[in-house]
């Protein structure tokens, strides 16, 4: 297909605009559109709560709400921001769009499934913001009991209903997946050809699939434990609070994993694009991902150090969070060596996908801090691991995002972005989001708790420092909104491959026909096959 | 459509392909029930481990004789719905109806025994929060006992009444001549589910009425 | 501002391995994170695109094995060293966890929004703790209602405190001030005023201060009173005729169980032998023990087992 | 991927026996005073009778790897999950 030919005929965007067209369609590249815009929506209601918890912290006493409110804000964006943003964000949008065109296939194996789970996640989303109109949950993404079993009055039962039905959405998307990659790949597209970005979406719908069930059953126990007044949780009755700690965080460490591989896939696509270079140790990659994924299992005692768990049982914990975190860190490595010999250029994906590299680092590390029995007494609910999390879910997983989000809108819009815009907010959110939470290890290991309103004088300092950066952070997000839908009118009209990747969703039109190819491709050449293809822009 | 649908959806290559989808497709759903089923199980093995004597004494109050037949029914129903599914692979459109008609009839039953189990234990006074009145040592224990007692067979029972769903609309398909020895998915993958409910209940059996009842 | 606070002072005797530990990762990552941006940095300039490197990669199967060996060194070197830091980190939490036999209890019970502690002398404290310095102390804590957690930065210890059993903490403090006492865990609605300060004292001091706060009888002698009141000494006085277990000199010591098991009698088997009689059943004896579950607070509850403890070293 | 190799209805009938004829000892065993061997021995015969619904009536015997480990997975989740919680509860 020459890269040069604009597309000017019937994609899939054209086939009908009105509301039938969208809420019926089973084309997974218009399911992955109406996820995205979707999860946009969330997005901006998880951050308004983050804006509006910054802006609480700059003094001491919360002055901008009530201590009351601020739990539910907090609540909300936990809530949001996992189930509603970050789990679907680069599964269900770019996954959707691109897995079928990456492995040469037309569709999903079940396209109705994936309709249908679009359906259940706005059911889910529904609900939890029903909750979030009346009053809103106070007990944080945790749930922990016998909190949210006996002592809260506020609306956990709608929060839990909305994220038991958006559970079943994950379940289905990772379903979906998983048998799509198993039956549907083109001709010539053997396991070890898949782009490492199939790789990650495999890995995550594993994930996906195994560990969602787990939840929504632990849920539904928490809930009818509320209901009724009796339940398994229950100390007065015998019951063991810790018991629900271990059934939520075996779900949920897996769950962070399910945020971030994702966002290494896309990583690991950007920089061997834009280093015209295959990507470093491509075996050693893959199976990095599934390692991650299945060890991702074993791990979620650490979260329970100082909770009342056995010594033992925590010593063993940090043993298998240590043997995790190896595959993290070969990734970075390899993604490092990438650049090695390569062609390297600086377009606005590459500059977010080295800020994922740069972030996700400083995240992984000082998971080692946490994963340490020693420090973690010290460092557990404090604002270090809250700074932790963020750095790998906001540094890695949404900077991948964007960064992905930026390397594929040719593709999906048949629109460029604006160049120069797109890196001056890449750069922007790189260092607002540093200015946000580095402070936050300084403050943490100063022992400043979590989900404080108040907090003690001497903190304020870091927090200051904190909002500050939080409010620069803002118009890191914001920006790229403005000029996509922007681009969406007024975007240079974009070619079939304006990047020269290698991929098969490359060599077809953007925005690719609704069959997303003409005919189906054959592969012959190996995943990555760079070597010395001339660079972008030709 | 006297011979079936051979064709297979657009974005499959060929019967073939979609027939290993669905296959692989079911199976997936089929372990996510089995992470279901598999977190109750183990919310009740980590809090019988803690009180063994309690959670003992209260299995010997659940009613074994009705626990068993419904098992043997739930057995026999695995059986009938597997003569279903060969009845479709072989197109015997009247066997089909048949067998599947037998299924539900059983499926049925065991939910009418499920209900008149229920109803027992209520008269005994052993349903939790709503009027569980028990004299012996660690009644809170027994008490949670029956609390996961009728948490997992409730949630079981629901999946037993979504299979009667399932299979009586297949029944009605197959009626309508709708599978041939090409085209039988929907009988199969119901068949592989309701195999799946009978299986969970084979575990639902001994860990709540056996275990450690002498 | 006067001082930027960068770090916590350091009052506890395990502060400064921690603060050990906290270093050791701290250069351990800084040196890795700037391995890997400059790395990054250098690689970007050099081979910019268009730029003059020379870029032959030699023979492909010499740079298939070169790679197999970095990859291997770059997944070996990272595990051992993440199991030297696991197996240091390990000996310290141990250190940290393990409770010295001669430590000075203190019952703190922890309820939705405050801090109660009580030393054994009677001496009762809200949102405040008083120790002596170079002297081990052990927090004995349980919680009435929801899930709290015990924070003291400034002696790098913190631990849950569970409604329905006891957990320890266990620190020595080596320099006298005051210091931060935090809630950890998410607790309701004032979690974040559920604070407290620590107040570090020499040892003459602190005994100053426990004969001016002395104004309640020992909790020793309230349990006493409790355990006659419920009427506890018609089946365990030495000389009751019921066959019930004694608990002279019963504190400290392995209990055989009827099946089987053996527990050391400490204060989670007496919280249990009293909540949950037919749970742990001494051998010999069979489970007639009524349950007092509701009829006692938690605060009676310790006063009852520090009356238990004095039964021990007494004789 | 799917098997086309149709399992003859004697099959079945022999399976349906065998799952009959081990509730009849399952239920016996119950009975029996074998102290702590209770346990075991009930959940070695749910798991003997599981695997048979799963081999015959469920076409795994046949069936392609990648289906085997996909049915076998859901229990492996579930063993890691009440292994490592019970290794917490028991050392606590």
């Amino acid at each position: 297909m020459n890269s040069t030919a604009i597309a000017t005929h019937e994609s899939y965007l054209s086939s009908g605009w009105n509301w039938w067209s969208w809420l019926s369609t089973l084309d997974h590249k218009r399911i992955g559109i109406m996820y995205t815009v979707s999860i946009t929506l969330l997005f901006g209601i998880g951050g308004a709560a983050a804006a509006m918890i910054r802006l609480d912290l700059l003094t001491p006493h919360s002055q901008l709400v009530s201590i009351e409110t601020y739990n539910k804000l907090f609540t909300v964006h936990g809530v949001i921001m996992v189930w509603f943003f970050l789990i679907p964000s680069i599964p269900a949008t770019l996954g959707n769009f691109l897995l079928p065109m990456m492995i040469g296939a037309r569709d999903l194996a079940f396209p109705r499934l994936n309709l249908l789970s679009w359906y259940l996640f706005v059911g889910g989303a529904v609900f939890t913001i029903y909750a979030l109109l009346n009053g809103g949950a106070d007990t944080g993404w945790t749930f922990y009991a016998p909190y949210s079993t006996t002592y809260t009055s506020s609306q956990v039962f709608a929060v839990a209903t909305g994220v038991f039905i958006a559970g079943f959405s994950s379940i289905l998307t990772g379903l979906n997946f998983v048998v799509t990659v198993h039956a549907m790949r083109a001709p010539g597209m053997t396991w070890f050809r898949l782009p490492l970005f199939i790789w990650s979406m495999y890995a995550t719908s594993l994930i996906l699939v195994l560990a969602t069930p787990v939840l929504a059953m632990t849920l539904m126990l928490m809930v009818f434990e509320r209901t009724f007044g009796i339940g398994v949780f229950d100390p007065a009755l015998g019951g063991d609070p810790l018991l629900f700690q271990h059934l939520f965080w075996f779900y949920s460490h897996p769950a962070v994993y399910i945020m971030v591989v994702p966002a290494m896939g896309v990583a690991s696509e950007i920089i061997s694009c834009f280093t015209r270079n295959s990507v470093f140790g491509y075996r050693f990659m893959a199976f990095a991902i599934l390692a991650i994924a299945a060890f991702g299992f074993l791990v979620w005692g650490h979260h329970m150090f100082v909770s009342g768990q056995s010594a033992y049982a925590g010593t063993v914990f940090s043993l298998l969070t240590f043997l995790v975190s190896v595959p993290s860190a070969i990734k970075v490595f390899n993604w490092t060596a990438t650049l090695y010999k390569g062609q390297v250029s600086f377009e606005a994906p590459m500059l977010y996908a080295l800020g994922f590299i740069g972030l996700f680092t400083i995240g992984g590390l000082t998971g080692l801090f946490l994963a340490s029995l020693g420090l973690d007494v010290q460092l557990h609910d404090t604002y270090f691991v809250v700074a932790h999390f963020h750095y790998i879910m906001v540094g890695g997983a949404v900077m991948a995002f964007f960064g992905g989000i930026h390397f594929w809108w040719p593709k999906i819009t048949g629109r460029m972005y604006p160049e120069g815009w797109a890196r001056f907010s890449a750069i922007l959110t790189f260092i607002g989001f540093n200015l946000t939470f580095f402070p936050q290890f300084i403050v943490g290991y100063l022992g400043m708790p979590r989900r404080y309103p108040e907090y003690a004088p001497e903190f304020q300092v870091w927090n200051v420092f904190s909002s500050a950066g939080a409010s620069l952070l803002v118009f890191g997000y914001v920006l790229p909104l403005i000029y996509l839908l922007w681009s969406l009118r007024y975007g240079e009209r974009a070619l079939n491959n304006p990047w020269n990747a290698k991929g098969l969703e490359w060599e077809t039109a953007s925005p690719p026909p609704s069959e997303n190819f003409h005919a189906t491709p054959v592969v012959t050449e190996e995943a990555y096959a760079y070597a010395r293809a001339e660079s972008p822009h030709g | 459509m006297a011979e079936g649908v051979t064709a297979c959806a657009p974005q499959f290559d060929d019967a073939e392909q979609q027939r290993t989808a669905s296959n692989l497709g079911i199976w997936i759903f089929l372990a996510t029930e089995i992470l279901f089923f598999g977190v109750l199980f183990a919310a009740y093995a980590i809090t019988r481990v803690r009180y063994p004597e309690a959670f003992a004494a209260a299995s010997r109050l659940t009613n074994l004789p009705l626990a068993g037949t419904n098992t043997a029914i739930l057995v026999t129903s695995s059986l009938t719905m597997a003569l279903g599914v060969h009845a479709a692979q072989h197109g015997a459109r009247r066997a089909i109806v048949g067998w599947l008609s037998v299924t539900v009839a059983l499926g049925c039953a065991f939910l009418a025994i499920k209900a008149v189990e229920y109803r027992l234990d209520y008269l005994e006074h052993l349903v939790p929060s709503l009027d569980f009145r028990y004299a012996g040592p660690q009644a809170d224990q027994v008490e949670l006992f029956f609390y996961m007692y009728f948490f997992i067979t409730g949630v079981h029972a629901l999946h037993v009444l979504i299979g009667i769903g399932c299979i009586a609309t297949i029944a009605v398909m197959a009626s309508r001549d709708t599978f041939s020895p090409d085209y039988f998915t929907p009988v199969d993958v119901t068949g592989l589910y309701w195999h799946l409910v009978d299986v969970i209940w084979l575990f639902v059996f001994p860990v709540l009425y056996l275990i450690s009842r002498s | 501002m006067d001082s930027l606070p960068f770090f916590p002072d350091r009052a506890s005797t395990i502060a400064g391995s921690i603060d050990n530990l906290y270093f050791a990762w701290l250069i351990l990552s800084g040196v890795v994170a700037l391995a890997v941006a400059v790395a990054i940095v250098w690689f970007a300039v050099r081979y910019r695109r268009g730029s003059a490197a020379d870029r032959s990669l030699g023979d492909v199967a010499e740079h298939e094995k070169t790679m197999h060996h970095i990859e291997i060194v770059w997944t070996v070197v990272p595990l051992v060293l993440f199991l030297a830091m696991f197996f240091w980190s390990a000996k310290v939490y141990y250190r940290s966890v393990t409770v010295p036999k001669d430590a000075l209890p203190i019952y703190v019970v922890a309820k939705q929004w405050m801090w109660h502690a009580e030393h054994p002398g009677g001496e009762r404290e809200i949102d405040e703790l008083h120790v002596p310095a170079n002297r081990p102390v052990e927090l004995l804590m349980t919680s009435q209602d929801v899930i709290h957690s015990l924070s003291i930065p400034g002696f790098r210890i913190k631990q849950d405190v569970l409604p329905g059993r006891y957990t320890t903490l266990s620190f020595t403090a080596n320099r006298p001030g005051e210091y931060h006492l935090f809630c950890t865990q998410f607790c309701g609605a004032s979690h974040s005023l559920m604070v407290g300060r620590v107040v570090v004292m020499e040892p003459a001091a602190f005994e100053g201060w426990l004969s001016a706060h002395a104004n309640m009888p020992t909790m020793a002698a309230r349990g006493a009173q409790r355990y006659r009141q419920l009427g506890c000494g018609g089946c365990h006085d030495a000389q009751a005729t019921v066959r019930a277990p004694k608990l002279d000199g019963l504190f400290g010591r392995p209990v055989q169980l009827r099946d089987g098991r053996s527990v050391l009698a400490d204060e989670r088997f007496i919280r249990d032998a009293v909540l949950q009689p037919t749970q742990d059943v001494p051998a010999g004896y069979d489970a007639n023990m009524p349950s007092f579950r509701g009829q006692i607070s938690e605060e009676e509850l310790l006063e009852i087992i520090e009356y238990v403890k004095s039964l021990s070293n007494a004789t | 991927m799917t098997n086309h190799t149709y399992t003859r209805p004697r099959v079945y009938v022999l399976v349906w026996l065998t799952l009959l004829a081990l509730l009849a000892v399952t239920v016996a065993t119950a009975f029996l005073p074998l102290g702590w061997a209770n346990t075991p021995v009930n959940l070695a015969i749910s798991v003997t009778q599981a695997a048979l619904v799963m081999l015959f009536s469920m076409h795994l015997r046949a069936a392609h790897p990648l289906v085997k480990i996909i049915a076998v997975i859901g229990f492996f989740g579930i063993g890691i999950l009440i292994i490592l919680s019970l290794f917490d509860v028991l050392t606590r």
